[in-house]
């Protein structure tokens, strides 16, 4: 459309955007800028804690069951198929990867979590797919009936195991953890330190490479895979045209059903494999109510990551660290009241900016109001300080949702031939 | 012979869509089929095309009879289709959309891209593979579809009414397409409606009624009149020569209108536009040059950044959709699925659709059931609605008679203006015929009409005045008795400027 | 009217008790003497196998259930329910012809006090509930001074400590582990007015997950170590397995609760307990259990206290030094005596 | 078969009966498979109910067809409102602080606290909507993110203003006055335990629903934004406000949940007051489908099973959980067999259409034919 008026001030445009443009350049801006914010933080605070390697160990870990469900979710709402039901899923995922890991050890224990979750996808499947039940009653009946399971199912299988009750099952075997040798204990000394930015980078590297669950890093892969399965495969590309237009992808001679019945399964497995880390990893037994709403909130990050692997791991990382923060005390939930007011503040200024006034306005009086509360305390209550992570990503879609795109045909019930 | 078809039955619930239809296809021919709607014609084409199976006939592909079962096995033997409405994810890019399903031939990256690139400049179809879909405007969708079937092999290639949202130019440029094709040695079967056209590109006609083959004809034998008289069965009502009824009482006027976009150029550009008591004045233009967004305008739906709407001597430009209707302005959407009706309401319910605040509908803050059924049943008789009752969901209505219900419940409420936007757009001649009279009715019995269609012949016919919109601009002002299709179609893609200028039309899906 | 049901009940159960040598023998199932007592238990959420407090009370029961000879059954909360599902759950023990009911824990405090009333002839006793709600002639209130023993648990943290630096971790922030908390607190600063001390609720009610989340408790203490801390007490329940973990790989102690967790908890992190707060529900229940089963009335509050010994703090393992040791009776004595005052809020 | 209204009726009762007997048949199933006694789970589901426990059903209806119902206006406008268990909490907190100082007397005291508790669950409500309508978010993923951040503003609050009893461990907001405690009603004879008085709340929500939906032009134009937004914008209706107006009507609506609790049996706000009764309230909606009458044959089946539940440990040594399962399915299969109606109901009316346009058409052209 752009002729030849138009094109120079693209042109002068393009140079100090063209590093921005790379996707890799403006992650990598990202993460850098996060971490120096993070660094004047803990200095300003003297919260030494915001980037330990322990909060961010930490923050892994309760990241990480997150980031599964919230990968199920991708898949199944990639192939056009809404996945209220993550929760129940999960919750399979529990008491089976307890079962299988209590009889068979911790690598069945994974298989069998995946397993759990996999039946919670085939009743979905079937169901939505076949039945062309709407998706939310559908996923709503899977989370009742996952959630009665595990208990009934527990209460029939854990009870007379040495060390099992009808709630909970025996101490289970874990997988292995590994380290990168030689760098844990050199990273924590230059961590103890406290010294700017490097103390902040090390303790940042010593969490992601020392004690790491296999578990944790098969996620890791799992999210390459996905990315790379989804976007760069024919199967992904036929996926992803049955959650875009199933009616052109079977114009086309795509198998609408099979490839949403696919995805639909494809996330229960992973979902489950959530529930199988809470119970190998991240605690060593399966327990009543241990998802905690956990399939919700994968829910919730894979919106907030736009339907895409690296956005919904940053979503799932957003709400584990925050969690992290809270839950490993220390102050770190009011150094990040801080920050907060410094964000909105920076928000605040640049609406005025764009001529928003009453936004600006409020995020204005909002900042201040935050800064309030963080000169005027030295702790958050710890009622309030557990709403962290919810408020966190409830604040951060208020000021970015409005880029969202979920998958065109998402929710809509598909029937062969129309109608 | 290329296809031959022969004793092909398709019945639905309680509907026979094919009755014993047989016919041939030569090779590197261009074959239309022309019928009513609701003849039948798409669903002989689903069939061919393996979405869905005869119940009884059988189908030859190349003197070989075939089983399709799927698209696939249309595909392997050859077929390629482009359906009546386009079957392309948006959300996908060009080279998505093209490898679907077709990801052996070329793998999904590069060597994918080289044949794309290589079938657009070889038929001069001027498609970038790494285009998003959401982005090209409705004559490069109707390309992509046509390649996603070139870059099939297809040697048969079926398109079902491609010209329905096409202007005159890009229909020519897609007819030289075909005939390109056509020289390759491609065969082509072609569903359009517009029987000019019709007759224009084809090599042979084959005419359904009611689900059956009725004639087949060589088009230099026939000319439009008589092809629709084989269609519908019997002799057309012949258009009345119809007197001037304009006075010189401004109902509707639009001053300085002007509304800013995104990019920099304004979505509208200084309007000004005046109707009067007893004219229609029709708008002309290529889709996506602003003319949704003139209609919303003067519905209330978007506010304008500049300018005012006056109707007759109120301003109305703040004021909302419900006091703009309730002023008696009535409104024919563009796509009646989308704006004009509740489908899975009953018909009654949709009677009160777009006046919830006024009588006969509603007494008070209660909805008045009784008055409301009442008149929809008056709807349906004066408007000749074909229904078996007005219980019935919208939805189980053809689109004519959803079309006539529109038209018929806007004319009740239209006290001084009806806006009409694309009237009669995918419906038969018949329903056509009757809308059209309707809106003659309406210009009669006093309203200002402001009609916009892509159907010259239709604003030709009907408009006391036509106005020109491009690229947000009312550019030229035509008389209907003296302008010819051509002058329109000229004025309508700016005719000093480059082709490529014209901003593409965006599809109405996206215009949210 | 009450009261003559209740002694006509008793004479039947003395008597019972009287024969118990002679039907012992007689009696082919089992090797325990047969009684009319039938005990039913209503868990609270989480029920039997908890490995804490209702656990505690299964233990007792199933105590008194193979000393006495008695018929037993128990039923368990689900979460988030009604205050007329716990009603139902006892009038349905009621129904079936169990003659004392025992609810464990304070939620069903209004339900025994109504259920008891509507049913005089019935025993009941509730756990953790000392309120006018639950008061009744047939009902037995059995609460617990958790503040004192988690006083000494808290002395023994001070005590032991070598960063002056402790942390708590509490399941679900609602009273009854305020209390816990708060008695630690006190005797951690009893000893060490200066020591600092970590506290996290994992979860706030109604969301009682955070008895059963051990990937919380672990998360929770974890950056508790982190931070400094070398002991951490936890009183969640189900969640404090996670507490344990952290503690192993921190190579620090914890503190158990309710039971003897260096016996109950996983073999593999026994070795981290310095030593559990003792709440000995099993005794209560048992203790109620055995006067039912003399025919004694038990209705009216008892308190478990340290003075009775019906909390206190464990050995096993031997992690304290006698030193150690010989300050916490130190405290007991003087909690006993008056002395000294432990607070139950915070 | 032919007349509509009749086919309907056979429809949709043919339904959920058999959906009934399909799950009956799938959790004996399950049952069977895992060992479990059949027989003494179904006598206990299924034996007559004691006049206390119908009681107890009736109850237990009675909140969930409130929390149904404000899921249901959500539904009619395709809007997933989760946050009925934090707009709920929050309502019945306001509610009970309100009605616990005892400003008024009476029964003003609690016709007060009913509009306060609708206040707070609507303002609960409005965030969600605010962040819809203004910033897009999608409400699924905030009510979600706004039930946990209520749990947590309820729980320090609720310590700000708890009183304590002696004795007691629970802690609660403070008791409402006994002037303002309802007594309920003794509806079902033999019963030891009465109705809620707020049976009558409840009834009067129903039939405010069934009225203001399908006779108001605001009902109107709510289930016309529900069915076709464009359509309804284009048609005068203010999708925005609406959207607004109706999730903060499905937050007051919400706000309602607690109060049969609170005045009925609670008399306060504290950490035993039922939790979770939004969630019931969504598969509720869905059974119900979203009909008035639907919901409250629903409540009651769902209620049923909740109570009957109770005895399943005690008399067949089974998991009460296990109701989970038997919900779940009864939903499954209540939606399945809907859809199958669905689909033959559609086949019939197209069936009858094309036969009556058939005669029309022949009726014309015999006109035709005889002028
Ligand atoms: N899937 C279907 N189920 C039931 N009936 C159908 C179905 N598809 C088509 N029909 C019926 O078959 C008839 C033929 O429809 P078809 O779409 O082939 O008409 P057409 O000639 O393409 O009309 P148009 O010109 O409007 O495109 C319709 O009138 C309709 O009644
Ligand atoms: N897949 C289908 N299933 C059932 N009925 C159908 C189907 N497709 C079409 N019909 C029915 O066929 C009739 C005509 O449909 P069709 O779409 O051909 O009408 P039309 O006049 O071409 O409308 P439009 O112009 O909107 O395409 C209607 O009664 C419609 O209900
Ligand atoms: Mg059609
Ligand atoms: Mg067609």
């Amino acid at each position: 459309m752009s002729t030849a008026t138009q094109s120079r001030p693209a042109d002068a445009k393009a140079k100090p955007s063209s590093l921005l443009a790379n996707p890799y350049a403006r992650w990598a801006i990202l993460l850098l800028g996060g971490l120096i914010i993070l660094s004047l933080l803990r200095v300003v605070t003297g919260a030494n804690d915001i980037d330990s390697s322990g909060a961010i160990a930490a923050a892994f870990g309760l990241a990480v069951p997150i980031a599964l469900a919230g990968l199920g979710g991708l898949w199944s709402e990639r192939a056009g198929i809404v996945n209220i039901g993550l929760e129940g899923m999960m919750i399979l995922g529990t008491w089976s990867s307890a079962f299988c890991a209590y009889h068979w050890g911790p690598w069945v224990g994974i298989l069998g979590g995946a397993l759990g979750g996999l039946v919670g996808g085939l009743i979905h499947a079937i169901a939505t797919v076949y039945f062309g039940v709407d998706h939310i009653v559908s996923g709503v009946a899977l989370n009742i009936i996952g959630l009665g399971a595990a208990k009934y199912l527990a209460s029939r299988f854990f009870t007379d195991l040495p060390g099992g009750g009808p709630t909970q099952s025996p101490p289970l075997p874990q997988p292995p953890s590994l380290s990168v040798p030689g760098i844990g204990d050199p990273l924590l000394s230059l961590e103890r330190k406290h010294i700017f930015f490097v103390s902040d980078l090390a303790g940042i590297i010593r969490g992601l490479t020392v004690n790491v669950s296999v578990l944790t890093l098969l996620t890791l892969g799992l999210f390459v895979a996905s990315w790379w399965i989804l976007w760069k495969t024919a199967f992904g590309l036929r996926l992803r045209s049955v959650g875009e237009s199933p009616a052109a992808a079977e114009s086309l001679g795509v198998n609408v059903y099979r490839y949403k019945f696919i995805g639909v399964l494809v996330s229960g497995g992973l979902a489950g494999l959530g529930g199988a880390f809470l119970t190998l990893v991240a605690s060593n037994l399966f327990r009543d109510g241990q998802t905690g709403g956990r399939g919700y909130i994968g829910l919730a990050a894979m919106i907030f990551g736009n339907w895409r692997p690296g956005g919904l791991l940053a979503g799932s990382a957003l709400f584990g660290y925050t969690d992290a923060i809270r839950l490993r005390g220390g102050g770190g939930v009011h150094a990040i009241l801080l920050l907060v007011a410094v964000l909105l503040l920076l928000v605040g200024l640049w609406q005025l900016r764009k001529g928003r006034t009453l936004p600006g306005a409020a995020s204005l009086v909002l900042s201040g109001l935050v800064a309030w509360w963080y000169f005027a305390t030295d702790t958050v209550p710890g009622e309030l300080a557990g709403t962290l992570p919810y408020m966190t990503t409830l604040l951060v879609l208020a000021f970015a949702s409005q880029r969202l795109r979920m998958p065109a045909a998402d929710g809509q019930i598909y029937r062969k031939g129309g109608h | 012979m290329a296809v031959e078809v022969e004793g092909i039955t398709k019945r639905f619930p309680g509907v026979v869509a094919n009755k014993d239809i047989t016919f041939a296809v030569r090779r590197g021919t261009v074959h239309a089929l022309c019928g009513e709607n609701g003849a039948g014609k798409s669903t002989l084409m689903k069939i061919l095309y393996g979405v869905q199976r005869q119940d009884e006939g059988t189908i030859k592909v190349d003197g070989q009879e075939v089983n399709l079962h799927s698209p696939s096995d249309a595909i392997k033997v050859g077929i390629g289709m482009v359906f009546q409405h386009f079957m392309l994810a948006d959300n996908l890019t060009v080279l998505e959309n093209v490898v679907l399903g077709a990801e052996k031939l070329h793998g999904i990256g590069a060597g994918a891209k080289n044949e794309i690139k290589r079938i657009s400049q070889e038929f001069g179809l001027g498609i970038n593979p790494d285009a998003m879909v959401a982005d090209l405007g409705v004559g490069a969708r109707q390309r992509v579809e046509i390649l996603k079937v070139l870059y099939r092999g297809a040697k048969i290639l079926i398109l079902d009414e491609p010209t329905a949202v096409l202007v005159p130019q890009e229909v020519d440029e897609l007819f030289d397409n075909l005939r390109e094709l056509k020289a390759e040695g491609l065969t082509v079967i072609f569903i359009s409606h517009k029987l000019d056209e019709v007759l224009s590109v084809a090599d042979d006609i084959t005419v359904i009624r009611r689900g059956t083959t009725v004639a087949s004809v060589d088009p230099k034998d026939v000319n439009a009149r008589q092809l629709a008289e084989l269609m519908v069965g019997s002799e057309l009502p012949t258009p009345e020569t119809s007197e001037s009824t304009v006075t010189d009482q401004v109902v509707l006027s639009l001053r300085d209108i002007t509304m800013a976009g995104t990019e920099g150029r304004d979505l509208l550009h200084d309007i000004d536009l005046d109707i009067h008591a007893g004219e229609i004045v029709g708008i002309a233009g290529v889709e996506g040059n602003g003319q949704a967004e003139l209609v919303e305008v003067i519905m209330g739906m978007r506010e304008p950044s500049a300018g005012t709407v006056m109707l007759e001597d109120t301003d109305i430009s703040d004021w909302e959709v419900r006091e703009i209707r309730e002023a008696g302005i009535g409104y024919i959407p563009e796509d009646r699925h989308r704006h004009g009706l509740l489908l899975d309401a009953p018909l009654w319910e949709n009677r009160i659709l777009g006046h919830q605040t006024e009588r006969p509908n509603v007494k008070g803050q209660l909805i008045d059931a009784k008055s409301a059924k009442a008149d929809t049943e008056r709807i349906v008789k004066e408007y000749d609605v074909r229904t078996p009752s007005i219980f019935v969901t919208a939805a189980s209505l053809s689109g004519g008679n959803q079309q006539k219900l529109i038209v018929g419940r806007e004319m009740t409420h239209a006290k001084k203006v009806l806006i009409a936007s694309h009237p009669t757009r995918g419906v038969d001649v018949g329903a056509q015929a009757a809308i059209w009279d309707l809106m003659r009715q309406a210009r009669h019995d006093g309203l200002g009409v402001l009609l916009i269609s892509a159907d010259l012949e239709e604003l030709i016919g009907l408009s006391d005045t036509i106005r020109v919109i491009l690229r947000g601009k009312l550019t030229g002002t035509f008389d209907p008795d003296t302008v010819t299709s051509q002058d329109l179609g000229a004025a309508m893609t700016g005719a000093d400027s480059p082709h490529d200028d014209v901003p593409h039309p965006t599809d109405p899906q996206d215009v949210r | 009217a009450c009261g003559s049901g209740t002694s006509k009940e008793t004479s039947t159960t003395t008597a019972g008790s009287g024969t118990t040598s002679s039907t012992s023998e007689s009696s082919s199932t089992s090797e325990a003497p047969k009684s009319d007592v039938k005990v039913g238990l209503a868990f609270d959420v989480g029920g039997r196998g908890d490995q804490s407090f209702n656990d505690a009370a299964a233990a007792g029961m199933d105590k008194a259930k193979a000393e006495f000879g008695l018929e037993t059954t128990d039923a368990t909360a689900v979460n988030g329910e009604n205050e007329a599902a716990r009603e139902e759950r006892l009038n349905q023990l009621v129904d079936a012809g169990y003659t004392n009911i025992i609810a464990v824990g304070f939620a069903y405090a209004a339900s025994v006090g109504k259920v008891a009333k509507e049913n005089p002839d019935v025993h009941f006793a509730i756990i953790d509930d000392a309120s006018d709600a639950s008061k009744g002639d047939n009902v037995a209130q059995l609460t617990f001074a958790e503040q004192e023993g988690s006083f000494l648990v808290g002395a023994a943290a001070a005590l032991t400590s070598k960063t002056g630096h402790i942390g708590f971790v509490g399941g679900v922030n609602v009273p009854l582990i305020v209390k816990f908390e708060a008695g630690y607190d006190a005797g951690a600063k009893a000893v060490n007015p200066d020591i600092k001390i970590d506290s996290t609720y994992l979860t706030q009610p109604p969301d009682f997950s955070g008895f059963g989340d051990p990937a919380k408790g672990k998360t929770a203490a974890e950056g508790m170590y982190q931070g400094g801390a070398d002991i951490v007490y936890h009183a969640a329940g189900g969640s404090g397995a996670g507490v344990f973990t952290a503690a192993k790989a921190a190579k620090g102690w914890a503190i158990g609760v309710d039971s003897d967790q260096a016996k109950t908890a996983e073999e593999g992190v026994r070795d981290v307990i310095l030593t559990s707060m003792l709440k000995k529900v099993d005794v209560a229940v048992y203790d109620y259990l055995a006067k039912a089963v003399k025919g004694e009335n038990a209705a009216g509050n008892v308190i478990y206290d340290l003075k009775v010994d019906g909390v206190g703090y464990s050995t096993t393992g031997d992690k304290m030094s006698a030193d150690v040791i010989a300050k916490l009776e130190d405290y007991k004595a003087k909690i006993v005596s008056g002395e000294i005052k432990v607070p139950d809020t915070k | 078969m032919s007349n509509p209204l009749v086919r309907k009726l056979m429809l949709s009762l043919g339904a959920p009966i058999l959906a009934l007997f399909v799950a009956f048949a799938l959790t004996s199933l399950v049952l069977m498979a895992l060992g479990d006694p059949v027989r003494d789970v179904w006598i206990t589901m299924l034996s007559t109910p004691k006049p206390r426990m119908i009681t107890n059903v009736v109850n237990g209806a009675i909140v969930l067809y409130l929390s149904a119902i404000a899921v249901a206006v959500g539904f009619k406008m395709n809007l997933f409102n989760i946050g009925v268990d934090g707009q709920y909490r929050v309502g019945s907190f306001a509610a009970a602080v309100f009605a616990g100082q005892a400003w008024l007397p009476g029964i003003l005291n609690i016709l007060v606290a009913i509009i306060v508790a609708m206040v707070a669950g609507g303002l609960w409500a409005s965030i969600a909507a605010y962040l819809k309508v203004q910033r897009g978010v999608s409400e699924v993923i905030s009510t979600i993110m706004l039930n946990a951040i209520a749990t947590g503003l309820v729980s320090w609050l609720l310590l700000k203003v708890a009183v304590r009893t002696a004795g007691s461990n629970a802690i609660g907001t403070k008791v409402i006055p006994e002037s303002s405690q309802l007594e309920g009603w003794k509806l079902i004879p033999g019963a030891s335990n009465r109705v809620y008085s707020l049976l009558i709340l409840a009834v009067i929500v129903g039939f405010l629903y069934w009225f203001v939906l399908s006779k108001t032009r605001f009902g109107f134009d709510l289930r016309a934004t529900g069915s076709s937004e464009t359509a309804a914008v284009a048609s005068g209706v203010k999708v925005k406000r609406m959207v607004m107006t109706s999730m903060i009507l499905s937050g007051a609506l919400a706000g309602l949940v607690g109060m049969p609790l609170l005045f009925g049996q609670d008399h306060s706000y504290g950490t035993t007051f039922q939790a979770g009764l939004g969630f019931a309230g969504i598969g509720i909606a869905l059974l119900g489908r979203n009909h008035p009458v639907g919901i409250a044959f629903a409540a009651l089946l769902w209620s049923y099973l909740d109570t009957q539940a109770n005895g399943l440990q005690i008399r067949a040594g089974v998991a009460p959980e296990l109701v989970y399962i038997i919900q779940g399915i009864i939903l499954f299969a209540v939606v399945i067999a809907y859809e199958g109606t669905r689909r033959l109901d559609i086949r019939l009316e197209q069936q009858r259409v094309a036969r009556e346009l058939a005669s029309q058409r022949a009726a014309r052209t015999t006109e035709g034919a005889a002028a």
